[in-house]
């Protein structure tokens, strides 16, 4: 997912695998975004929830809840959006197509709608695992549908 | 998030503020959990009118309550439901189970003319 | 400045060193700090303050305008406030204590006030520099007036 | 941060919306004065109702703006200021050099009955 797109900005977050943290996240990257003024608030809501997933997994799956592990944030604005990237350092994905499936979830407790989710409120997901190897989750997501003019100048 | 409960005739009302996601949506099964087990009430009233986001892990912990009232033969309302939460929803197939109201009230005087799916 | 208070959290962010992205610092310092629940908003205000005195000098100062460079931005919330580091490579500062005078500015443009607000709005400050070697502030702040029932329990 | 400016009678009337940091600092610097320099107003009135946040760089606009109103004898009000801005101008020593008014009309109406410092 390397684009060519002029990179206006770039922020790197490292932080602990704590619940808390989903919703600095969260703020971190609306923030961010919300240095683009073409970024649309429907845009900005979607890519809140998926950074909010993307973050979620790593803590709940990825270090099973383990809280003093450590994750990190790369959020890069580019002319037309943002890409994001979530990557821990936890147990991995044996199968990546099958966690990626909708409904599918180790976990009785959740619904298996993570990815679902990121794949629906972004324009491209990857997913990068390997079992003990850990997962990285990348994400674009336009800043608002098919208008050129709507550049970013931050 | 901040969350407010109140037992009304059968049914249990909780008030979500702000965001629903895994810090609240823990906190929320707690709460809402034991309330159902104290109190017993059949029917849930969650007004999100205050809910300014929610992920899967909020959305996963309301189906798990729907199944709870389910199990009680009870019903399941949403209130006040705002736009990008309501997108959410749509989403997750979850709506065609429960009902959504925009007024607790509106919630309440369905239930009592028994006028709910 | 080492505390050996409990760390209820800690985060760590790369950012570039543009103008935005003081506001960017500050949302996440006080996105932090109000983790806990104990904090009063006038402390956040302080805060925000603070933060912003010192990632700006980082931009104009150390990095002086140039865009392309990179701060890091370290906080740790601690029971009772938050630790603060600001880290740039860039220019330094040969007389600190000069430096750190208030009205003291080397740029016609500005009122050198920056360090007196930093002093005044938290509860420790220190700052490490040399010519050539960059410069870390680090603050420390309360988050309410000795208090010892309100501890965070973030 | 976004900026309104308006020329009324001998002054400029300057609306801040929003964060004044380094970024908006510089924003302001240059509109201003631009609108001094073309339009000549003789004072300068900031209304800083909106204004949710102000650093030294902030400061640092204001105080070089105050100059160049007093290079021209005119006079400089802030008005509707919140008070964790106030807080900010307090430790800066800038408070006697202007005039800190409730709304922008006090301001006029203190400018015409030329009962300003
Ligand atoms: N960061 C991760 N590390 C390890 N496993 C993960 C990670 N993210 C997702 N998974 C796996 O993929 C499955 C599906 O994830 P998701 O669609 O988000 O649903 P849910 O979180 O509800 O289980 C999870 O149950 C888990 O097994
Ligand atoms: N990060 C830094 N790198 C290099 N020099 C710095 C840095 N921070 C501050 N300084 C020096 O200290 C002086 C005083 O800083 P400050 O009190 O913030 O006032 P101001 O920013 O208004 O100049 C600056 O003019 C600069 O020379």
């Amino acid at each position: 997912m390397n684009r060519d797109k002029l990179k206006m900005n770039s922020v790197m977050m490292t932080m602990q695998s704590k619940a808390v943290n989903v919703g600095l996240a969260r703020s971190m990257v609306a923030a961010l975004a919300s240095q683009c003024d073409a970024v649309t608030v429907n845009a900005l809501e979607e890519l809140k929830v998926a950074v909010s997933e993307a973050v979620s997994n790593a803590i709940i799956h990825g270090y099973e809840n383990q809280e003093d592990k450590q994750l990190i944030l790369r959020a890069d604005l580019l002319e037309d959006g943002i890409l994001i990237a979530v990557e821990d350092e936890g147990v991995g994905i044996a199968n990546i197509a099958q966690a990626m499936e909708p409904s599918y979830s180790q976990d009785p407790e959740r619904m298996g709608l993570g990815f679902a989710f990121m794949q629906s409120f972004t324009d491209r997901l990857e997913v990068e695992s390997a079992p003990g190897r850990g997962t990285t989750v990348r994400m674009f997501k336009y800043f608002c549908q098919g208008d050129q003019k709507n550049a970013c100048q931050a | 998030m901040a969350l407010k409960l109140e037992c009304r005739n059968d049914a249990l009302l909780v008030w979500v503020n702000g965001d629903f996601d895994l810090v609240s949506a823990a906190e929320f099964r707690q709460k809402v959990d034991t309330a159902l087990e104290d109190q017993r009430p059949r029917h849930l009233i969650v007004n999100m009118s205050r809910m300014t986001f929610m992920d899967s892990s909020g959305l996963g912990v309301l189906l798990g309550r729907l199944k709870l009232i389910q199990n009680r033969k009870g019903r399941m309302f949403l209130t006040g439901v705002r736009p990008e939460v309501l997108k959410v929803l749509n989403l997750s197939g979850i709506i065609p189970l429960l009902q959504i109201t925009k007024t607790e009230d509106e919630a309440m005087a369905l239930l009592r003319k028994g006028a709910v799916k």
